[in-house]
């Protein structure tokens, strides 16, 4: 095993990763920017190192002076979190080329699967089921045309090199095609420096399931079962859980094996996640697989009792997974709110500052992975994710309602955090019966209200607070008053009476 | 004592009796019984007839109960006079509008002396990774623009004032 | 199920009840007393009722006072926690009394093995193996002779109405035994109102292991593993693990079995505990049954994944198990930290006062069950148990690993706790190894020192933090001297020059 | 500047030079790069040699670093002034016995006058159910027993004078 392992991330998955080094007795570095010097990544690690100013371009994504860091303490591998450099195919190249070792697949597997039309090629042509599509680049208006109508409305305009749903647009009738390809390509441009679009089948409110897996370099592929993740708000993952509610045993079978077999043909190794969109008929499409950990993977942990860092440690040390497939038993239900600092109640715009207090809930089935502290100031810089609340419990239903417990126990002050949203969920019948999909926030939850219940107490509470407070100013002018001391005050009566 | 609090521009009517350690409370005329379980200043814990709750009283005028933030105004029946201090700002014809979380401007989209429409963008703030368009709530004119394209800004920072 | 339960205790154990009638939808009471206004248990219960002054004599012991609010409250059923009167045979006949459901066995049961000499008859009859010993109460002196020199020395002197080493006392000689018999019988009459003694043979270096059972009232039992409980000072358990590092599938078949017989012979139902010690040879003898939820009863969930409180209340709710011994499975390993207001380094003196910060540890495989809060003052009157840091963890060796780095995050200030005392153990080889019994206190822990490892930093430290408090003072006193405005001194100077 | 600082009556000798954000410090003549990474006065956040510390500064003279208490005297070294209140405090005749918990004194086992041996019991303290004897570290007279029976003390308050 490695004896020094460098971070290279902040925040909540850095702290997560040193974690795991000190279990294992590995020594651990990490690097911070400006802003971070007292971020509890830099009061975590073993080692801390400096690395540059607050935006991420110019530290967290400086591939130069990570490496250079990497030489200096003499670490023997890096971990890359995820988000920042951890899908960047460059980066592990430039591991690789210092005999580091990245912790994570190699750069060439990273750059198969880093490209949507080449993965979807490679997936598709070894059976395992995509989104009926162009199968590669549309080279102009009258071929989209022409695949659009092959396919059927609606369509998804889609950028092969990157995603969180930029160049991408759906189009229902033929006449929105022209515009809808314009601005795709556009944005496809400025976001990924790669104009190259494609066009598949636009899948009407599927659900978002993806598989963990665990690859090792001696060709041994598990699947550590599904993750539902279909509570997205334009694109980013709210809430996840495991086991997904419409899953069957039959299902998981071959979904799990369709994700095995797509590792193997992408020749993966380390920890990753595929993809995939089942519609409502239940049939499951390829989308995209996840090089690198996932925020959710502690849902998988909480069901498994595998844990996936470690494993990854394991696996980029060259060891054989210590597990086969027929072992890996799933255990009751987990469930993750991912706790942001925005604003669920103000169409959940960033909310930075200092964190006057966190009061985190305990008992059974807690699990908390934050980033900050009490105190600590969340900068502008990064992503709004400050910690997660995980629970596991021995089924959904009594998860969903300890969920709602630990929320009520959870208090952060000073910032806005997503706590209210994750509250509401939790109390939607449809979430609750598990009957959702990814158009959920859309659909269910722009109606719903945030409600407020406790009116007539704040009423009581602050006529209290007010009549404490006159107490208070009044004892405190008793005590301020020069020269009422009582002594001199009754000898002056006293003197008077003469 | 008696007090009408406004809690999010709803008026309630608080009659508050001493007896013994707590106070007997009439809200609108409907009794209370509150305990004062603890009492550091701003954090309160109250139990209300039989229930505790948890009592944050922030600086700005706001409460915190059951992790919800409701607003306050608290007036002495008797003399009518206001409380606290947040009140008192009249309507004013110039509306300022302000950075609703610290960011960096990405662009204005406007220039003063436009005419400009209630829900209009006006200028994208980044924080976060998330550029987000802010608006105006009504119409009228740019009068000033505060801010610039590159700026960084803090929350309540004045960006433009619409007239 | 109970729509409305009473929780008469305070403390970690209290919230950990109210946890779980929050989690099945259970409206919750409970109690409070004078100095506990603000404490969590009285924050945390749907609704709260004050029943005295802070002694225990005055407030949680008063039987009748607890009635009362019961009915004032209109509970269905009363969970008593551990301690005070969770194993009170008049407590649960006043419950019965007033047809509010006791949350644990009937009086009853309570009341046949409370007393330890019938029911080591008891269990004695049917075969369970008991220490030997007389077998029943020790009239006089020379029946303590006879009984001693049967038996063999070394002997241990017992009180027959009560634990925690009151009215105890070994005996290694014939001629010590005189004394010894004097002393206990005093001792056992002032503890517990009860002269009664008995004799057995002392056991050298013995392990206690003891057996979590669930007993419905429809005849089913069944056990959930043993809990391994040899890290003891005084009879108090600081440290528990399940499985134990010594047992067998064959000795937990037996012992298992042993447990279930014991509580079928009793006629017990709920959750308790059956205690056992085992000797150097792998020999068990019935100790004593604990008709009770346990402090440690988590360290069985962790490991189950069954909530031992909700099972309580859905046996006393009527309900049968849910599950059969055969279902139930052992997974991975959990370590128990009991963290008690108490300084380890100055034998463990009690230490209260205000908690001013608590930073309580986080991530995976962590659970804390805590009493109380950042800003609360610990009581001198109550238990020093504050909170439980349990850690769950694929195997042993991955579970002290974990509690070392959970400890390392785990920080209270303001009081002295035992957080120094845990971290000792889990680097002690013998622990590490699970070679301990009962006496690894006195034995292997008596010759450890408390080591410190900052001095260096300690020195630079302070330095640096004087050299800033003298920058501030500096800057300070800049600011408060009037009249050295910049703008008058330049005109000043200027005026100088003329 | 240039200190000595008694750590727990280990005598070191600090010099410390200001470089850049940082300091550079010698500790007994080794050299170690200081960053301040957080400083909140009692509070502070170093980086030394790369290695983040935690440290608070409490204000009865002790520092605590990585879960430890230390004690602190702080001297400047060219004035050799104590910077500190704590020390100072000359060996006296007298022993004034403290609490070191607070507690209910349950029995007072000698009386004023009495001739005590080092180790020889004093009273008894009951606090969380448990009962304490409190000792005489060395040999002398009882001179004043300022508890009773009965009795609540705080940690720290004086229980007997011994002389």
């Amino acid at each position: 095993m490695f004896k020094k392992i460098l971070v290279a991330n902040r925040g909540e998955i850095a702290v997560r990763v040193l974690r795991a080094c000190r279990e294992m007795g590995i020594t651990s570095a990490t690097v911070y920017s400006d802003v971070d010097q007292s971020a509890l990544h830099t009061r975590y690690a073993d080692e801390v190192y400096h690395i540059g100013q607050a935006p991420a371009t110019e530290s967290y994504l400086r591939i130069d002076k990570i490496i250079e860091v990497a030489k200096r303490a003499k670490v023997e591998a890096i971990h890359p979190g995820y988000g920042f450099l951890a899908e960047n195919t460059d980066f592990a190249e430039a591991c690789e080329a210092s005999g580091i070792v990245f912790i994570g697949p190699t750069s060439k597997a990273i750059s198969l699967l880093g490209d949507k039309i080449i993965s979807k090629k490679t997936m598709s042509d070894v059976g395992i089921p995509v989104i009926p599509g162009s199968g590669g680049a549309v080279a102009d208006e009258s071929e989209a045309q022409t695949m659009a109508k092959q396919i059927g409305f609606p369509v998804l305009i889609k950028a092969a090199g990157g995603g969180g749903g930029k160049g991408m647009r759906v189009v229902r009738e033929m006449k929105e095609l022209t515009s809808a390809l314009k601005q795709a390509i556009s944005e496809a441009q400025s976001a990924f420096g790669n104009p190259t679009v494609f066009i598949e089948k636009f899948l009407e409110a599927p659900r978002h399931i993806e598989f963990q897996i665990l690859a090792d370099n001696h060709g041994n592929v598990i699947h550590l079962f599904e993750r539902e993740c279909s509570v997205q708000r334009r694109h980013q993952k709210l809430i996840e859980e495991s086991p997904s509610a419409i899953m069957t045993p039959d299902l998981r079978a071959k979904m799990g094996q369709a994700a095995v077999q797509a590792v193997k043909i992408a020749k993966y190794t380390n920890a990753g996640t595929v993809e995939f969109m089942v519609d409502k008929k239940r049939n499951f499409y390829f989308l995209e697989m996840n090089t690198r950990l996932q925020v959710e993977h502690p849902v998988t942990e909480l069901i498994t009792g595998i844990d996936i860092v470690k494993e990854q440690f394991k696996i980029a040390a060259g060891q054989r997974l210590s597990m086969k497939q027929e072992e890996i038993k799933m255990n009751g239900a987990a469930i993750e709110c991912r706790i942001s600092a925005e604003d669920p109640q103000n169409n959940f715009a960033p909310s930075t500052g200092r964190i006057v207090e966190i009061v985190e809930p305990g008992g059974p089935g807690i699990r908390i992975d934050s980033g900050v502290y009490q105190g600590f100031e969340v900068p502008i810089y990064y992503d709004p994710l400050i910690a997660k609340l995980l629970v596991w419990a021995s089924s959904r239903d009594q998860a969903i309602k300890r969920v709602k417990r630990a929320l009520k126990e959870y208090s952060i002050r000073g910032i806005k955090t997503s706590i209210p949203f994750h509250i509401l969920v939790m109390n939607t019948p449809e979430f609750v019966k598990g009957e959702y999909d990814t158009t959920f926030i859309d659909k269910v939850l722009g109606k719903v209200e945030y409600k407020k219940h406790y009116y007539e107490i704040a009423a009581i509470s602050s006529a209290i607070g007010q009549i404490l407070k006159e107490k208070r100013a009044a004892v405190s002018a008793v005590k301020k008053e020069p020269g009422i001391n009582p002594w001199k005050l009754s000898s002056r009566l006293k003197m008077m009476r003469k | 004592m008696a007090y009408i609090a406004k809690i999010d521009n709803k008026e309630f009517k608080v009659d508050l009796k001493q007896e013994g350690k707590g106070f007997k409370v009439y809200l609108d005329g409907k009794p209370w019984v509150v305990t004062v379980a603890s009492d550091k200043g701003s954090r309160l814990t109250l139990i209300i007839d039989d229930k505790p709750f948890d009592v944050i009283l922030e600086a700005d005028d706001h409460i915190f109960v059951g992790g919800e933030s409701y607003n306050v105004e608290i007036f002495d029946e008797q003399v009518g006079r206001l409380m606290k201090a947040s009140a008192g700002r009249s309507e004013k014809r110039e509306l300022a509008v302000e950075a609703a979380m610290p960011g960096l401007i990405i662009e204005v989209t406007v220039k003063e002396g436009d005419k400009v429409t209630g829900g209009q963008d006006l200028l994208i703030i980044e924080a976060m990774k998330m550029q987000n368009q802010i608006q105006t709530p009504r119409d009228g004119v740019v009068k000033t623009i505060q801010v610039k394209k590159g700026q960084t800004v803090n929350s309540g920072d004045i960006l433009i004032i619409i007239e």
